[in-house]
């Protein structure tokens, strides 16, 4: 009996403690807005580039008085955030908590693709909107339209294309293509390699790995061997950086080189130095473009909070769909169905340009590739929002 | 035919070789002298990545000096490990009899610390610096000059280590410690030294390894288990206990690696891995390099 | 008696939490008789013989396995059924001569073997051209919840029955000595083969039930080495003498985990670390003896 | 018909040949006893007929059936039961789940809980541990954990049961309860035993039949009287 009772004491005090957390929402508190974010595990070393953007976002709304409403009034804003450490699971959890326990007002988007395809379902019924941004894959395209929109225009069918388009436009006769096993990339090459038959581009290499490969030289002496144009290796982070140096060791004197995910990391370019210098790699923001002058304004302001650059991709889709979900509040209020509404039919200006849905996708960025220009990270393609011109790399 | 008599090849499987010989060895001290699962072997890798890290960046310090300073860290958190949390369980009994089990938990909850408090200290966000990245050839074989030094320096420790362990006193009560524990206390071996030093060599030496690893990965919090694994790979195959063997396994390991995806395919590398350490455990648990110890 | 009383009116409680009309609760349950079945079927075999399997996940990830390829084309009770099956089938099927390996080498080599079957998912679904499967119709968090509830149930009356048996007796003489055991007529060889299979076919249904709910597969989730860590952490934070053991220990950290992960999100790992430590050193009967010391019983 | 029948036996382990060419025969209710200088092989021999290692030529015989090769627990579930010279208890188990253990495994095949609970006391009153039943069988002394192996192996049914220098590290009033147990046994149980002692007062007072080895070879063999008065045998000993 004794142990009954603890038991059910135990069940009280934590249902007390659940209950305790969730301050009750009065006239002009703080908006609060959700969202949960891999700070461990796997994914961890991918999120600092996101959370810092939301917090800059946060901070300059506060600096301004608040998130402006439609009648003019301001609130501030609070995040309430949980760390899903790395797991989908975890992430429907944190979002069924922040609708139904937090009692949040908004969402913002966690890391990951593989958690913005498990959310989808959560936010069809609750009925809440969430604006995601790390999130790119094809089977997006397969998620009903409703609740969710995916700012990004990095999705493998359309990035192959175009990149295929690219190294035409670039002279580029020969390619050779290096795989990480996870699915970003092996979706990128399912559809980079036929863009690049009907571009007339000959692949003289086609190789996956696993994404704990330690040593690339095999693979690299065989791509040395067979000297193509271009060498696209769809890189992860870990393997971006083992890549980067072991074709600098090799040699390796393509004129073009992409390195998929990676470079647009700062410690990518602090680790190597100008040898990565003209790699190309994929994102469709640059702070160097004139079209977007807060794109400039952001990457100052990232810089001087955090000591080091953001990521061309992360950073800036993360900071563009807080854009978008404030603009929608400012327009239609804090009430879900007025801001799904709202972001379906709206037209919204953030550091990227000019952003408008249809169904769950962004249809106005173009789909675009950088390079890394004198450290700098510069759009090279496609054209209508290049901020430089693609150069040839020279050596390592 | 020709990548495969390459000395390029050659060279990348003796790099990845020798560091994986320097992870393993430490571990391998760990469990001979403890017996002692230390899962968060990997993570005092990341320490060592870190600690170069910092003392590259704050205070200029290149990795051949800050290595010191990553093995001293290493064996300090090796000290504070011993004294707090293992003589207390090697001492009572209860728990003492399945160290296996408590070792297990009691370095996962390590590892998860030690993660975490490097995240909280310099955030999640991957880490990197330039350093003696510049490329040497010689006799037709491409190095980068941080390779190159990896190689060197695993390669000098480990068999420093092997030597040290096979020409001294201390080498030798420890071999007997590793052998015949009661035996070898019965001797005279003072058995609780040498589990104190045992455990802060062999972190220093995952140090030492953390801070080659630093000049050419990517340097995050959550680094460290892929370092175990392999670590844990190399020891199996070696067999557990057996230093000598554990360096020659190292090796081996880098050369089936390198040599193995050359004849297949790159895609085969973790299977190849994971089969060969699989194979082994089921064929020979003692270890392949071990002779037979049957009673 | 009394335990099994108990046991029977939280299932209940449990499952009439969705009235309450939170879904979050309903969550936390689902993953509460989560941990709870899985904990509970590693002891079946891990507790019982002392062959401690850090390699739990690869059951796991093989119901998800199962579950995801089937899903759309059968009914769903049945994606769990074949989960659950193909989970029993590998373990039959690699449990001879993984058996044979004991202590450290035993513990190692089921991870290893997790691991290795994970690569080769990957390899698999990379060379089929499928980049992460996403499931789009999935039956309501409260079904998923009472199967999971269902599951847990299933593993400590499992659990219950075995310790209690004459199996569950000539396994703590395999765990004792296998030796002396096999010498007073054990048939050791096939006992521990029964364990062993009888304690990966809950976890293949479990696997199916959680790749439902996130409603997307990808090998490296499913075969997430970090779900054969908890297994074992709650198993023996909980304590492995006895069928509550494991079910307080999955208990004890899934709550003590969202408490701190909702209120110290900054340091809750930190905490969570420190707590396992603790617990080894301090309370080496675990939960369980805990419980026992506290209410003064031995 | 006797009762173990062992053909012929060798045992080699690498170069070293551990027994060689041995025979013998066991009758139903008789003690046989094993004698031989350290490594003559007597272990090595019970460990081949109770079916830890298999022989490298030879065959043994139990009951008129071959058993060579089969595992220890058929061989055990047949109605051979051997104890070790280094006790091997269930040391985190009780001393009745011990011998319980034995009594659910071992020959009988009982199913009932009554059967099984009679045989856990019948075997624990046998060898005088019915007091100690509910004590963790690593808290016992060394003479309680060597009762315990032989209570374990009479609870599995055998009618054959071999001991392992169950004596060794005894102190003679603990020697003389224990040949007083085994004597009673036999004579009220009409058990078999084959026993190997090192206290040879002990082995020649008990036994019927003696059998020598040395180097793994028979060199001698009967009565006690036979074997007290042989030549090789005395040389063996007494050099």
């Amino acid at each position: 009996m004794n142990v009954t009772r603890r038991w059910a004491t135990t069940l009280l005090g934590a249902s007390l403690t659940m209950a305790a957390a969730m301050p009750a929402l009065a006239e002009g508190d703080p908006i609060r807005i959700g969202y949960s974010m891999a700070r461990t595990g796997i994914f961890a070393a991918a999120a600092p580039s996101q959370e810092n953007a939301y917090n800059l976002w946060r901070d300059q709304v506060n600096a301004d008085g608040g998130l402006a409403l439609p009648d003019g009034t301001r609130r501030p804003v609070e995040f309430v955030s949980y760390d899903d450490q790395s797991n989908p699971a975890n992430t429907v959890r944190i979002y069924e908590r922040l609708i139904t326990q937090d009692d949040v007002d908004l969402l913002a988007a966690p890391w990951g693709t593989p958690m913005h395809l498990a959310l989808a379902p959560v936010l069809q019924r609750y009925k809440m909107p969430m604006v995601g941004n790390t999130a790119a894959s094809v089977q997006l395209r397969k998620v009903a339209p409703g609740y969710i929109w995916f700012p990004t225009s990095a999705i493998p069918d359309q990035m192959g294309a175009e990149l295929a388009k690219m190294m035409k436009a670039e002279g580029v006769t020969s390619a050779a293509l290096l795989a990480n096993e996870l699915p970003y990339a092996q979706e990128f090459r399912s559809f980079l390699i036929p863009a690049l038959k009907e571009a007339g581009i000959e692949v003289v290499v086609d190789e996956s790995y696993p994404p704990d490969i330690k040593d690339m030289t095999s693979m690299l002496v065989d791509v040395k061997a067979k000297a193509p144009d271009a060498v696209i290796a769809m890189t992860y982070p870990s393997d971006a950086f083992l890549f980067a140096g072991q074709a600098k060791e090799l040699g390796i004197e393509a004129p073009f080189v992409l390195s998929l995910v990676g470079p647009t990391i700062d410690a990518y370019r602090k680790a190597n130095g100008a040898s990565v210098d003209g790699i190309v790699s994929s994102a469709h923001w640059s702070p160097e473009s004139d079209a977007w002058p807060r794109g400039k304004a952001f990457f100052d302001a990232y810089v001087e909070k955090y000591g080091e650059e953001p990521d061309a991709l992360d950073s800036a889709l993360s900071f563009m769909s807080l854009e978008i979900l404030q603009q929608a509040v400012e327009q239609a209020g804090l009430e879900p169905e007025a801001i799904r509404k709202a972001i379906f039919e709206g037209s919204f200006d953030t550091i990227n340009g000019k952003v408008e849905f249809e169904g769950v996708q962004n249809t106005v960025t173009p789909t675009g590739f950088v390079q890394i220009q004198d450290g700098k990270i510069e759009l090279v393609w496609p054209a209508e929002i290049a901020t430089s011109d693609f150069q040839p790399k020279q050596g390592w | 035919m020709d990548t495969l008599l390459s000395g390029q090849l050659l060279f990348a499987a003796l790099v990845s070789g020798s560091l994986y010989a320097l992870v393993a060895l430490g571990l391998n001290l760990v469990y001979g002298t403890l017996r002692l699962l230390n899962i968060a072997h990997g993570d005092l890798v990341m320490i060592g990545a870190y600690t170069a890290f910092g003392a590259f960046s704050l205070f200029h310090l290149p990795p051949v000096i800050s290595v010191f300073l990553a093995a001293a860290v290493c064996a300090g958190l090796g000290w504070a490990v011993y004294e707090g949390l293992f003589r207390r369980l090697l001492a009572n009994p209860t728990l003492a009899k399945r160290v296996e089990a408590n070792s297990l938990i009691l370095f996962y909850g390590i590892s998860v610390i030690l993660q975490n408090v490097v995240a909280m200290t310099f955030t999640a966000s991957s880490r990197g610096y330039q350093y003696l990245d510049t490329v040497i050839t010689w006799g037709g074989v491409s190095m980068t000059g941080n390779r190159l030094l990896t190689l060197i320096v695993a390669s000098a420790v480990c068999f420093g280590t092997l030597l040290f362990l096979r020409h001294t006193l201390f080498g030798w009560s420890l071999r007997a410690v590793i052998e015949r524990r009661e035996a070898a206390q019965v001797v005279g071996v003072n058995l609780n030294r040498v589990q104190l030093i045992t455990i802060c060599a062999g972190f220093a030496a995952a140090g030492v390894a953390g801070t080659l690893v630093s000049m050419t990965e990517q340097i995050t919090p959550f680094m460290g288990f892929p370092f175990t694994i392999v670590a844990f790979v190399v020891i199996i195959v070696g067999g557990l206990g057996n230093i000598g063997a554990g360096v020659l396994a190292g090796f081996c390991l880098g050369l089936v690696e390198t040599y193995g995806i050359a004849l297949t395919s790159p895609g085969y590398r973790s299977i190849l891995i994971y089969g060969l350490f699989v194979a082994v455990l089921l064929i020979r648990p003692e270890g392949v390099f071990s002779k037979a110890v049957r009673s | 008696m009394k335990g099994l009383i108990l046991g029977l009116v939280c299932v209940a409680g449990a499952a009439a939490v969705p009235m309450l009309g939170n879904p979050y609760y309903t969550g936390v349950i689902f993953q509460l008789a989560m941990w709870i079945a899985l904990a509970q079927s590693w002891s079946m075999l891990s507790a019982t013989t002392g062959y401690l399997s850090l390699g739990h996940a690869v059951f796991y990830g093989i119901g998800a396995y199962v579950c995801v390829l089937l899903t759309g084309s059968v009914p769903f009770a049945v994606t769990l059924i074949a989960g659950a099956l193909a989970a029993g089938i590998f373990a039959a099927a690699i449990g001879l001569p993984v058996l044979r390996v004991r202590g450290p080498y035993f513990v190692i080599l089921t991870y290893g073997l997790s691991e290795l079957v994970r690569h080769v998912v990957m390899r698999i679904e990379s060379a089929l051209g499928s980049f992460g499967r996403m499931i789009f119709i999935v039956p309501p968090i409260e079904v998923l919840m009472w199967c999971m509830l269902g599951l847990a149930t299933l593993a400590c009356l499992g659990a219950w029955a075995i310790r209690h048996s004459t199996f569950g007796a000539g396994l703590s003489a395999i765990r004792e000595d296998e030796v002396a055991a096999e010498t007073v007529g054990v048939p050791v060889t096939r006992l521990k083969l029964l364990a062993f299979v009888a304690s990966a076919i809950i976890p293949g249904a479990v696997g199916g039930l959680a790749l439902l709910r996130t409603s997307y597969f990808e090998p490296g989730q499913a075969f997430d080495p970090v779900i054969s860590f908890t297994i074992v952490t709650m198993a023996l934070v909980g304590g492995t003498e006895t069928v509550r053991g494991p079910i307080l220990g999955a208990v004890a950290l899934t709550l003590l985990s969202e408490l701190l992960w909702s209120n110290l999100p900054q340091l809750y790992m930190v905490v969570l670390g420190s707590t396992l430590i603790g617990f080894i050193l301090f309370v080496p009967r675990g939960v369980s003896g805990l419980v026992d010391q506290i209410a003064g019983r031995r | 018909m006797a009762l173990l029948d062992v053909k012929n036996v060798t045992k080699q382990f690498g170069g070293l040949k551990a027994l060689s060419d041995v025979s013998m025969t066991v009758e139903a209710g008789e003690i046989f006893g094993l004698m031989g200088a350290n490594g003559a092989g007597k272990t090595t021999l019970f460990s081949v007929i109770a079916g830890h290692v298999p022989p490298t030529a030879g065959e043994v015989h139990f009951d008129g059936r071959r058993i060579t090769g089969a595992s220890p627990s058929r061989i055990c579930r047949a109605g051979l039961c051997r104890t070790f010279q280094i006790v091997r208890p269930f040391g985190g188990l009780t001393v009745a789940e011990n011998v319980r253990v034995a009594a659910l495994y071992g020959a009988g095949g009982r199913q009932d809980r009554a059967a099984v609970a009679r045989a856990v006391d019948d075997a624990l009153e046998a060898v005088g541990l019915a007091d100690r039943r509910e004590i963790l069988a690593s808290g016992l002394t060394l003479s309680g954990q060597k009762r315990l192996e032989i209570a374990r192996a009479l609870a599995t049914g055998a009618r054959l049961v071999m001991l392992d220098e169950v004596m060794a590290g005894l102190n003679p009033t603990e020697i003389a309860a224990m040949l007083e147990t085994l004597a009673d046994l036999r004579n009220r149980r009409g058990l078999t035993f084959v026993i190997v002692e090192h206290v040879i007062g002990a082995l020649m007072t008990l036994s019927d039949r003696i059998l020598v080895l040395d180097h793994g070879e028979r060199i001698a063999f009967g009565t006690p009287d036979e074997i007290g008065r042989d030549a090789k045998v005395a040389e063996v000993y007494f050099g």
